[in-house]
């Protein structure tokens, strides 16, 4: 496939932008380590959205200022965070309670790959040389209500990321909920993919070209 | 924006349907929700499966919420008190199901339900006949009941001083059945002595994050159930 | 069988002092409602005995004075309690932990009949007219680490509590570690009953005749 | 009388065997017991089989342990961090072996060890390669995978205070493993920051009660394990 044209779509920022619009108020919101963080900066105005971390944290705020960073106080990702007014501390059984429980409204992920059906591979490459990592990714999949997807539509190398069927390691089967890429906003509804949204300067047959899975319109 | 205080007990336990199954938190009295039994009396719906850990002394709270027959089956450990007069009659009479199941498999098979864990296997009640119907299996060399997860359309909880975050905090034995019901509810009403301002509740101690509640209501002057029974107190709901 | 000589052996008293003699210093002790409770009072100068109340109380004080009760401070029993410095307050599912866990070393219960084999039946006396109530009686016999029994040696009708097979419903097979009764202590080892203590004035023949199981000296 | 104040870290961590399962508490630095790891070293125990939700960064912590050689196995849900290189070398050189499981099941599976519960069932894996070899049983239509408990020897602990009887409380996202990790364990090793009179620690606001925990020390100005790894320190052990 020829490679990511870089001067149509939406840059990063307008991705998570675009999930934070669709988060609502009043929403119980994880958000994975990476581009995902992003979206907590575009919440709009007048919506409260309470963040959860899985390592412990009910109510997380914005990343520590410098100097302001407390080594025991941080987010999934290791980051320096800080505690709203109204948080909650809790041990990683409660936690993961929240996340298995479904009581955490929306989770939003990167990803390696997506396919049609929903199903999100996130976690490992296959490649024998990597140390293999979850972390929160199965739990999360597993038990969050909503599972947005946030990423580029190809690979660095032009493939597809929506694929017919993952061939990279399940992170979790039909789990996916809606995909926000750089070209497109794309639900996953009865195993079947439906365009939402076509980035500016991106056509619904611009779209399918650059996607090994079958779209809807 | 999130603020989930309510203005009236009757405005908290709205929506409760017939045939729904609600849990109810205390230990004997100590943290029944009394004033959200009473709503629930007055609100009226019926066919309740209702999940407590007794069945409710004297003529109030829970007991009147029986004697107001809406109570189909209910699930607890120790339905026997020194004065609970309601259930005993009517389960003599076959009027109301119960399903005895042990205090701490009660617990944690709440708890279970709200983690999200459809079954475990605990080693209480192995060849007893309350493990019978169910599931043995062995784990090193021990003998294991399984035992399923409880659910809940709502659960009914007292607490000692909430915000509108829905985080709370309990008074000392009155916590027991509380913080694990709120988890396992779809809707979790909660009446609070003192509803407080968002962050005087120090993040290090809220024992139920609000995530896990849906509705406070501010009772600042609960009555004592003990005392109640105790002085023969009859709630027959305000409708009578 | 006769009925029980109320000249010879223990008082209730003396079998609750019994029982405290053997609960070491440091010991985790809960303690079965009535009888049971009286053990508190007669643990020996030095030792320190922390007690739980599986309603959510580690560190349990004596009975409340009167005018200091508290409603919202009950022991399993729902008598009104105290708590001691150092104690600590926790929910249902994490009490009963402690108990299925196995971080209970001593729990002390009546019982309506205990077998040779070290069964124990104490929740229920089969009656059909009885309301079934377990409370945490199963619980506790599945997860603590050493049961005693404290226990009249026979009913009030003359029959031995000590029996060869329960012929009540069970709380747990093979729990059992020592029973005290009025006549006196006796240790389950090997799914067989020895005797460790006699009362005064009770011999191990009139032991054994009160008593339905088989005894060894 | 009851007083689990120890004097060392050295003290502290005594009798840890060769063989011997130990958990570490700890999501990334915050809440690695630093000071009782590197007794650890110091103590030389080895073939240990460590449970962690990470590997160590750096070279000290679980790294140095790792690094020193003592360590056989570990069960962790993220081995890999920017800056761990000690266990990356080791498991590609096949020098230690790694049981990859997903966070929240680590932490259930944790919990459930002390809670006495062998089993439970979980929606986490279904349909992944980390489900494989794993009893799959259907409830209520939805697939879930058997997972066992996990039990240890020793745990070891950090937290912000704790008292004589062994009651704890954490400071913040330190917390992370450590109240389940002292549940789980036949002997848990605590490093307090501050170690606290009797009665100074509200009973509505211990974590972990003493119940859980055997052996306490102070350990006032704990090494920043995050600036140690930033600073490229290595631990190897004052014997060598």
């Amino acid at each position: 496939m020829e490679s990511d044209n870089k001067n149509i779509g939406w840059s990063t920022s307008e991705m998570a932008q675009k999930v934070a619009m669709d988060i609502y108020d009043g929403a119980y919101v994880n958000l994975g380590i990476g581009i995902p963080e992003m979206v907590a900066g575009f919440i709009p105005e007048g919506r409260e959205v309470i963040y959860h971390t899985e390592n412990g944290l009910l109510g997380m705020g914005h990343v520590a200022e410098i100097g302001g960073e407390d080594p025991e106080l941080v987010n999934a990702g290791k980051k320096y965070v800080t505690a709203i007014p109204g948080a909650a501390y809790f041990h990683h059984a409660d936690s993961f309670a929240m996340i298995r429980g479904g009581h955490i409204d929306i989770c939003v992920l990167g990803a390696y790959q997506v396919s049609e059906e929903g199903d999100l591979a996130n976690w490992s490459t296959g490649n024998p040389n990597d140390i293999p990592a979850v972390g929160g990714a199965m739990d999360l999949v597993a038990g969050v209500k909503t599972i947005f997807v946030i990423t580029k539509h190809t690979t660095k190398t032009g493939e597809s990321k929506i694929v017919k069927q993952c061939t990279y390691p399940l992170t979790g089967k039909n789990v996916v909920s809606r995909i926000y890429t750089n070209y497109a906003i794309i639900d996953v509804r009865d195993k079947q993919l439906y365009v939402r949204e076509l980035a500016p300067g991106v056509s619904f047959e611009f779209l399918q070209k650059h996607t090994e899975a079958t779209l809807n319109q | 924006m999130i603020n989930k205080i309510v203005n009236s007990a009757k405005e908290a336990v709205a929506g409760i349907f017939d045939g729904a199954t609600v849990m109810i938190s205390g230990f004997g009295e100590a943290g029944s929700p009394v004033e959200l039994i009473h709503a629930l009396v007055d609100q009226g719906a019926k066919d309740l499966t209702v999940v407590s850990n007794n069945a409710g002394s004297g003529h109030v709270g829970l007991a009147a919420l029986i004697e107001n027959r809406q109570v189909k089956k209910i699930l607890c450990s120790f339905p026997r008190t020194a004065i609970s007069v309601v259930f005993p009659e009517l389960y003599r009479a076959g009027e109301i199901e119960l399903e005895l199941v042990p205090q701490g498999t009660l617990a944690e098979r709440i708890r279970a339900g709200g983690a999200g864990v459809p079954a475990f296997y605990s080693p209480t009640t192995v060849n007893t006949p309350l493990a019978e119907g169910k599931e043995i299996r062995e784990f090193n060399g021990r003998q294991y009941v399984m035992e399923e997860a409880i659910h809940a359309d709502f659960a009914l909880v007292k607490c000692s001083a909430a915000d509108k975050y829905g985080n709370l905090i309990y008074n000392k034995t009155a916590r027991n059945f509380g913080p694990v019901m709120c988890m396992a509810a779809k809707t979790t009403i909660v009446q609070a002595k003192q509803v407080v301002e968002l962050g005087s509740i120090d993040p290090e101690h809220v024992v139920t994050p609000g995530i896990f509640v849906h509705r406070v209501v501010e009772i600042s002057n609960p009555a004592d159930e003990s005392k109640l029974v105790a002085e023969n107190v009859k709630y027959h709901g305000i409708r009578q």
